[in-house]
């Protein structure tokens, strides 16, 4: 099975790219492995508690992106200084208490595997 | 596996970005490109973009009506952009980019 | 302050900030003077017939449409160079050179950039 | 004693102007009130258990201004979306169980009172 | 209080920004301006800005060394960048603008 | 993937993206053949002698220069525009112009923008 990957940058709401992902990923999955590393203010996407009043909430996308197969890992300095911890234990697919199921944070390193691993790379900065 | 020779693009940065000018930049390079806009990338349609041999482009539906622009002739606008675009990616392009 | 300008230069719907400069301008109306001033990306915002349900995601020009004592100002230049001149605009607002664009931003108590 | 408002709209760490903000609101602190108003992203900034391994906490940074006095706030709606939740108690300073003290969210017409109240204004957008 | 008639402006985004241009373009207007440089502002430094009569440039000296940017004649580098610039807005100037 | 080619157009230091994209190059180098390209305001990162204690952030010309296998490709149009072509520039890197700039990007494997 191919694999593609895409990197993101920004957090959810401020620009439109965790939405446009979503879209991607929605129909790549349906023939391919697709993974999401979560880079930089990208790392916020997968906050639980999140309300929002006039946008789908990233949040609930991503967690039912990752339920649907979709590895989904956030870049572990980026949230460590935004607020985000691992914790060793690993719960509903979750090392992180602040995120929804199926995201976890793991080291920068995951991202190159990832994209050795990869037959397309999508990055999608703002 | 037998890929087709073109090249495609994802853009999603309006026109006057020196990211998108990057992105036309390969793609007139390429022969042979598909440009995909979606996001604030279809403003490229009012700046007179169109399909020209060796150079298609595609723009989402949907983006286009929330930005309030019209049916543009020598565009294709298919029913369901990020199908189609996916599938050029995974199995028929040479090279992707996304800008 | 009693008078403020609020400054939009990126485009609407790739970000969220056109959503929330007319927000932020809206609340101001009742204590002060307000202007919206579209310059660069953000004279998108002026396009006529905006739909988002698709998106999913508010739409803006209703918004505009709904603070109708707003005063919206649009950088013709920037309307110009980004192909918009022919397209059917929100009724609203008024069009203005580079100019007068300048004096209303120097014109008012501060700037506020989004 | 006249007031200066600064009005943020980036998270921390992504951008610089947290930083510059705090530097701007220390000077001004000496002489001045100072209100600083957080809006879109920078609803971010006060998240407690900021661990940045390479910068200087924002969350700290600004607690430490709320401590001297200035006014912080947080629009409740960019701060619901991004999963910051406003409750009804006040506790040392804020009402939202994940800030640092001193930070409350509010709705965005503390905004316009901010402004409407001051001598000068600077917004710092990326 | 007697505020002298100059106008400041505080900016932080480097050169061939349209928001940077605006900028330059308010200052250029007001006859007499306080340019003050602060983050990616001070690479307007290697642009070759200098100070005219009725235009300052002061830059910020913590900025200018991560950076890399040397000393540069005509432009004004105080010691405590953030005290002037807050004394200079809050007292001081006519209109203040941040960009 | 064999090769990544990091498209680096945003300024160091005002933003986080230069640092990102410095050590998602670093971490890419044993596995893939990793080039860097700066281009636009991303240029600006081969200035010699950046000096950030003050700043109190890391300092990414030191970073660059402790990943001295990493290929640095600078965009020399966007350098000259700058600026920057009478500074003193870090050793390590490779000026090139647009031709050889885009041609590196369109033979990588893939491209990342930051």
């Amino acid at each position: 099975m191919k694999t593609l990957t895409i990197v993101l940058t920004d957090g959810p709401y401020i620009s439109e790219y965790a939405e446009i992902a979503c879209k991607l990923a929605e129909n790549a999955l349906e023939r391919y492995q697709v993974n999401i590393f979560l880079y930089l203010d990208a790392v916020h996407i997968p906050k639980k508690g999140q309300i929002p009043s006039f946008f789908t909430s990233a949040g609930e996308l991503f967690t039912g992106l990752a339920k649907k197969g979709a590895v989904i890992r956030a870049c572990a300095r980026c949230a460590a200084a935004r607020g985000y911890i691992a914790e060793e234990e690993t719960v509903n697919g979750s090392n992180c208490k602040d995120y929804f199921p199926g995201i976890k944070i793991t080291s920068l390193y995951e991202l190159s595997e990832m994209l050795s691993k990869s037959d397309r790379v999508i990055s999608l900065p703002r | 596996m037998k890929r087709e020779e073109y090249d495609i693009f994802l853009l999603t940065k309006p026109p006057f970005s020196p990211r998108s000018e990057l992105c036309l930049k390969l793609a007139a390079r390429s022969g042979n490109a598909r440009l995909y806009l979606a996001g604030d990338g279809v403003y490229y349609l009012l700046s007179g973009i169109e399909e020209l041999p060796g150079y298609k482009v595609y723009a989402c539906q949907e983006d286009l009506e929330a930005r309030a622009i019209g049916d543009r002739e020598k565009v294709t606008v298919p029913d369901n952009f990020y199908a189609v675009f996916i599938e050029d990616m995974m199995e028929h392009c040479k090279c992707a980019y996304t800008f | 302050m009693k008078s403020v300008f609020y400054l939009l230069d990126t485009a609407p719907y790739g970000s969220e900030k056109a959503f929330g400069a007319l927000n932020a301008a809206a609340v101001s109306l009742n204590r002060m003077h307000v202007t919206l001033g579209l310059y660069g990306d953000g004279v998108y915002l002026v396009a006529a017939g905006q739909d988002s349900r698709k998106l999913g995601v508010p739409n803006l020009s209703d918004i505009l449409y709904s603070y109708g004592e707003l005063r919206v100002l649009v950088h013709e230049p920037s309307l110009f160079e980004r192909g918009l001149f022919g397209e059917t605009l929100i009724e609203t607002v008024e069009l203005v050179d580079e100019e007068d664009f300048l004096e209303a931003m120097e014109s008012s108590d501060c700037v506020l950039v989004f």
